[in-house]
């Protein structure tokens, strides 16, 4: 995001946007939506679904979400499962590692919220809100596949809405 | 041979160390035996002819009241198919219990994870650190009278 | 020639590297391509079951219990309401231990399925990967129809079964095992006789029988070793003394007993036993019978402690229990099996590659919840 | 093309070098782009799945991905020796397209006809190795560096019994001229170096040694390649992505690039000097079939079938351990292409 809002400083002159800037946005936007990268990252049970929602049987791939194993190829990470305090620094830092613009999308009630630990899992991080941003919260214990796809879809929805010259005006 | 029988056996070869037998219902019977020397007496289950317990199957930690924690060894031998549960019970103000991962290579993490959760201390471990929870953790959670600590790393730990 | 100097680099392999099967981190220390030495770093996925267990009352815990290992979540639930019956003296109808039967051994598959493919991916052959997927995806929907669940199910309760079978219940397994049969074939000719796999994990990361035992393995790891010991055989639980199976053990076919091949055979052939298993269980299973008939209102253990065993897929899932006679158990112990296989890691990977490494660890099946808990 | 440019340009020959490349390149991008997706989709269709299908029916995969590198931050690590680290994509590209100057697409369209032809392809190529050592080391990362030293054994290994394997050929032909080779293939399917290559009846006992030759320049242009069961110096199960693991955005964009031009180039090569080339199956049967259109048709669909043989074994086998892959070149192909080439120039003596 810090890219796109460094973009932004530069086209300003066009505050009141013009065909050229808007159909460039929607270029871009569909670049990013249809492109995103996943890091190849698992937790835990949730991790299962993920995989299986790349499987054949749901395929990730028709979504153009292809598995990176490395943080800098990775538009997209999936939390996918229960963070433990002991594994948020080395998420954060995963996170950092990853370029920009990058999303995040937070699966299942374990990392939406601590989940079903949330009371005596003095070991659990209650949410990984609190270390990252998250873009969109699938929820579920574990979320099915198709739940999976309407967060990444949620995600694209968030994506083409995305302006690299409107946002300033809000 | 059931568990009587080795438990005389075992008083016979060491009176001092072996301290007890419980077999009340449905308790499966168990030997109680004394922390210092359990390393021997283990030594001894796994080499003796007709003991032979080459498998630890499980080690636990309990919280057992309120002064004293104890680690239970649960022993199971492939040659003899039989089992043996052998309970080790130490003060919560010295928990400190011979090692026995010399004996089953098991033990050695098994016996992190005792010292991890619950603040078992094993003398002559080899490699005598926390397992699961990170380096600097306070405190043993699987203590009744664990309090969470509030912080971890600048990220809070309660809900 | 004076003595080159070479210096060894530690590597730091994981907890986020695509073949750690999870949050596992390994610390090596590499002398060049050869691994000198290997550290597991375990705890990234410390979930405070035991904890939880202690806060919560008997029939509470099983969902937990599904969390551990959840790649088998039917066989762990059958584990942990196997121990608690024999703490409190339950007896389970008939039609209710059948179908526990069919479930675990269904869920065996799956994680098996789950284990072969991903062993594939860690050697390199991403195909068999999803063929298993599809295969388990069928088992996946078996498990939906009955109990709504498709990964965690807190189907097998204490006493009895969340839901009665549907049904159709009985022509969709013996459908599935039908279809499934010649796919364990179609898989053995895309990978587990692949000359370039076969020379990837034969003669790599050798177990001995005596040290498979000392360092406490079990399941196909102990039996890729050549070690014929079965708990549903040796020591039985549920009803498995009426089914005829036999158990598979490690014979070095393509190499020394105990090696990686064998380990990854054990699962494939044990895959089919089980169809064995599932086809009888259907046979003999009575049709009637109410399957919550036994589910205690409230379980009330008496006062005592028991250490309940059962054969998972990963190997021997122990549950130690005490209870104070009380709604709440005073100690719930999970004795998780990959935990004690993966500690036979460093054994089995003295002086390997980095390939081999990843290979090995492959072939142990580790699923990092059930290690952390 | 060049040396017809170049005359009728006269004093403005240096436009000529300007202009000569440009259809290779355009053909490189387009390739790759498609190639990708194709990848992709051929996987897919192993795979019992569909691949992807959302971006105008999924033709436009590839460009959503480029577009999308294209806005991605670019990171150079922070103890990253940062001038090699921004250099490194490039000279493997550079690499890499500059084999493209001396390969007969048509009679017409050839880059320059090298009289060293074969000699320039082989070794403007495997300068890529210095690039990929480059980005290994500049990257300041454990992973890059064990992958960039498996690749830099690798390639350098594998270039033995590919050189040996084409030796055969020229042996024959009597020229390292790729357009020659492929001349001297002309006659139909039967005159294939594959099949012993032009001459009378007794080529037949050199068909077994010649489509040995032609196997083993595959593996081990395969190798080349990075393509599996060679793909350790990328494994992603091993070490992570290898070389690559710290480039985001366009440089990593470029890696990519490099490694599906060079897929084609290879099997550009290898069709040139054992698949007759841009010759027809046909001889001079059909002669429309022979028109220079038809001849860059002959040479892409040969190409791309060697293409689509390289991305099935992809996704069909394990990957090779690191001293099997080396065991497999000093041990079985040199050998195995020494011998031939000495049956070869025995052959050609006795003849």
């Amino acid at each position: 995001m810090r890219y796109l809002n460094r973009l932004d400083s530069k086209i300003k002159q066009y505050e009141h946007g013009n065909f050229v800037v808007t159909s460039v946005d929607k270029f871009l936007n569909w670049a990013r939506l249809s492109s995103m990268w996943q890091m190849t990252f698992g937790l835990a049970c949730c991790a299962i679904e993920m995989m299986a929602t790349s499987a054949s049987h749901y395929d990730f791939d028709r979504f153009g979400i292809i598995p990176r194993p490395s943080p800098r190829h990775a538009d997209m990470i999936i939390i996918s499962g229960t963070v433990t305090l002991k594994m948020a620094t080395r998420i954060k830092k995963l996170y950092d590692q990853m370029p920009e613009p990058k999303y995040i999308i937070s699966m299942g009630s374990c990392s939406n919220c601590g989940g079903p630990y949330w009371e005596h899992g003095y070991h659990v991080l209650k949410g990984i809100d609190r270390i990252i941003p998250v873009d969109v919260y699938v929820p579920g214990c574990p979320p099915r596949p198709e739940a999976l796809l309407e967060g990444v879809l949620k995600l694209q929805d968030k994506i083409r809405n995305q302006s690299t010259y409107k946002k300033n005006k809000a | 041979m059931n568990s009587n029988e080795i438990y005389n056996l075992l008083k016979s070869f060491f009176p001092d160390a072996v301290i007890d037998y419980k077999d009340d219902k449905p308790v499966e019977p168990y030997i109680i035996v004394s922390a210092k020397e359990i390393d021997k007496i283990c030594l001894f289950l796994r080499d003796e002819e007709n003991l032979q317990f080459d498998y630890l199957s499980c080690l636990s930690s309990v919280d057992f009241d309120n002064d004293n924690l104890a680690a239970v060894y649960n022993l199971y031998s492939f040659v003899h198919n039989h089992k043996l549960n052998i309970k080790v019970i130490v003060p919560k103000s010295d928990p400190v219990i011979k090692t026995v991962s010399s004996v089953w290579n098991t033990a050695n993490w098994h016996e992190r994870e005792a010292y991890d959760l619950m603040g078992i201390i094993f003398d002559e471990h080899p490699d005598f650190r926390r397992i699961l929870l990170p380096d600097d953790w306070e405190g043993y959670p699987l203590r009744k009278d664990y309090k969470v600590q509030e912080f971890y790393n600048g990220m809070k730990v309660p809900y | 020639m004076a003595e080159l100097k070479t210096e060894t680099i530690t590597l730091n392999m994981g907890p986020q590297h695509p073949s750690t099967h999870g949050v596992l981190r390994l610390e090596l220390v590499l002398d060049g391509e050869i691994v000198l030495e290997v550290k597991p770093v375990i705890g990234y996925l410390h979930r405070c079951f035991e904890k939880h267990a202690e806060a919560m009352t008997y029939p509470q815990v099983v969902p937990y219990v599904d969390r551990m290992d959840y790649l088998a979540s039917m066989n762990n639930e059958l584990g942990y309401a196997v121990a608690v019956e024999r703490l409190c003296g339950v007896k389970v109808p008939e039609k209710v231990e059948y179908i526990r039967v069919i479930m675990a051994e269904l869920n065996r598959i799956a994680s098996h399925l789950v284990a072969l493919g991903t062993y594939g991916l860690d050697a390199g052959a991403f195909t068999p990967f999803l063929y298993c997927f599809i295969d388990r995806e069928k088992i996946l929907e078996i498990f939906e129809i009955t109990c709504g669940a498709r990964l965690l199910y807190n189907y097998i309760w204490v006493g009895g079964l969340s839901h009665d079978i549907t049904p159709n219940f009985k022509e969709k397994v013996l459908e599935f095992v039908k279809v499934f049969r010649p796919r364990i074939k179609e898989l053995n000719d895309l990978l587990s006789f692949n000359k370039i796999f076969i020379e990837r994990t034969a003669n790599v990361g050798v177990l001995p029988p005596e040290v498979a035992i000392n360092a406490g393995t079990s399941g196909p790891t102990l039996r890729g070793s050549g070690v014929n010991f079965d708990l549903r055989k040796n020591d039985p639980y549920s009803i498995y003394d009426r089914f005829d199976f036999k158990v598979i053990v490690g014979n070095g076919e393509m190499g020394t007993v105990g090696d990686s091949w064998d380990r990854y055979m054990v699962r494939v052939w044990e895959m089919e036993e089980s169809c064995k298993i599932i086809e009888q269980a259907i046979e003999q299973m009575p049709a009637e019978g109410n399957v919550q008939e036994a589910v205690p209102k409230r379980i009330k253990p008496p006062v005592g402690e028991i250490y309940a065993r059962t054969e998972t897929p990963r190997g021997e899932l122990g549950f130690y229990i005490i209870s104070d006679g009380t709604n709440y158990p005073i100690r719930v112990k999970a004795r998780g099996p990959a935990f004690c296989n993966l500690s036979a890691l460093p054994l089995m990977s003295k002086g390997c590659m980095i390939a081999d490494l990843v290979v090995i660890l492959g072939s142990i099946d580790i699923v990092l919840g059930e290690i952390d808990r | 093309m060049f040396d017809y440019l170049t005359s009728l340009l006269g004093d403005l020959n240096i436009i000529a070098y300007f202009i000569v490349p440009v259809p290779a390149l355009l053909f490189v991008s387009i390739f790759t782009l498609f190639a990708v997706l194709a990848e992709r989709k051929i996987s897919a269709y192993m795979q019992d799945r569909y691949g992807p299908n959302r971006t105008g029916k999924g033709i436009l995969q590839t460009v959503a991905d480029m577009a999308k590198l294209i806005q991605k931050e670019f990171i150079s690590p922070s103890h990253a020796d940062r001038w090699l680290f921004e250099l490194a994509p490039f000279i493997v590209f550079a690499s890499v397209f500059m084999g493209y100057a001396v390969i007969p697409f048509a009679t017409v369209y050839v880059g320059t006809d090298l009289n060293l032809g074969l000699f320039y392809f082989f070794a403007i190529t495997s300068l890529s190795v210095i690039g990929i050592l480059i980005a290994g080391w500049a990257s300041h990362n454990k992973y890059t560096l064990i992958g960039a030293m498996r690749s830099a054994a690798q390639i350098v290994s594998y270039e033995i019994p590919a050189v040996l394997s084409a030796l055969t050929v020229v042996m024959f032909a009597g020229t390292l001229s790729m357009q020659s080779i492929v001349v001297a293939q002309s006659g139909g399917i039967h005159n294939w170096y594959v099949f012993g290559g032009p001459g009378d009846v007794s080529r037949i006992l050199m068909i077994p040694f010649m489509a040995a030759s032609c196997l083993i320049f595959f593996i081990a242009t395969l190798a080349e390649t990075n393509r599996t069961p060679f793909d350790i110096p990328e494994g992603e199960s091993e070490i992570v992505a290898g070389f690559n693991l710290e480039y985001s955005g366009m440089k990593f964009a470029f890696f990519f690039f490099a490694e599906y031009s060079q897929m084609f180039a290879v099997a550009a090569v290898l069709s040139t000097l054992f698949l007759g080339g841009w010759q027809s199956p046909f001889g001079n049967l059909i002669p429309v079939l022979n028109t220079p259109l038809f001849q860059i048709f002959w040479f892409l669909l040969k190409g791309l079938l060697i293409v689509y043989v390289q991305m099935w074994l992809r996704w069909t086998l394990p990957r090779l351990r690191v001293d099997q892959l080396m065991t497999m070149c000093w041990k079985y192909l040199i050998p195995i292409t020494l011998i031939i080439v000495l049956i070869v120039g025995f052959y050609l003596v006795i003849r």
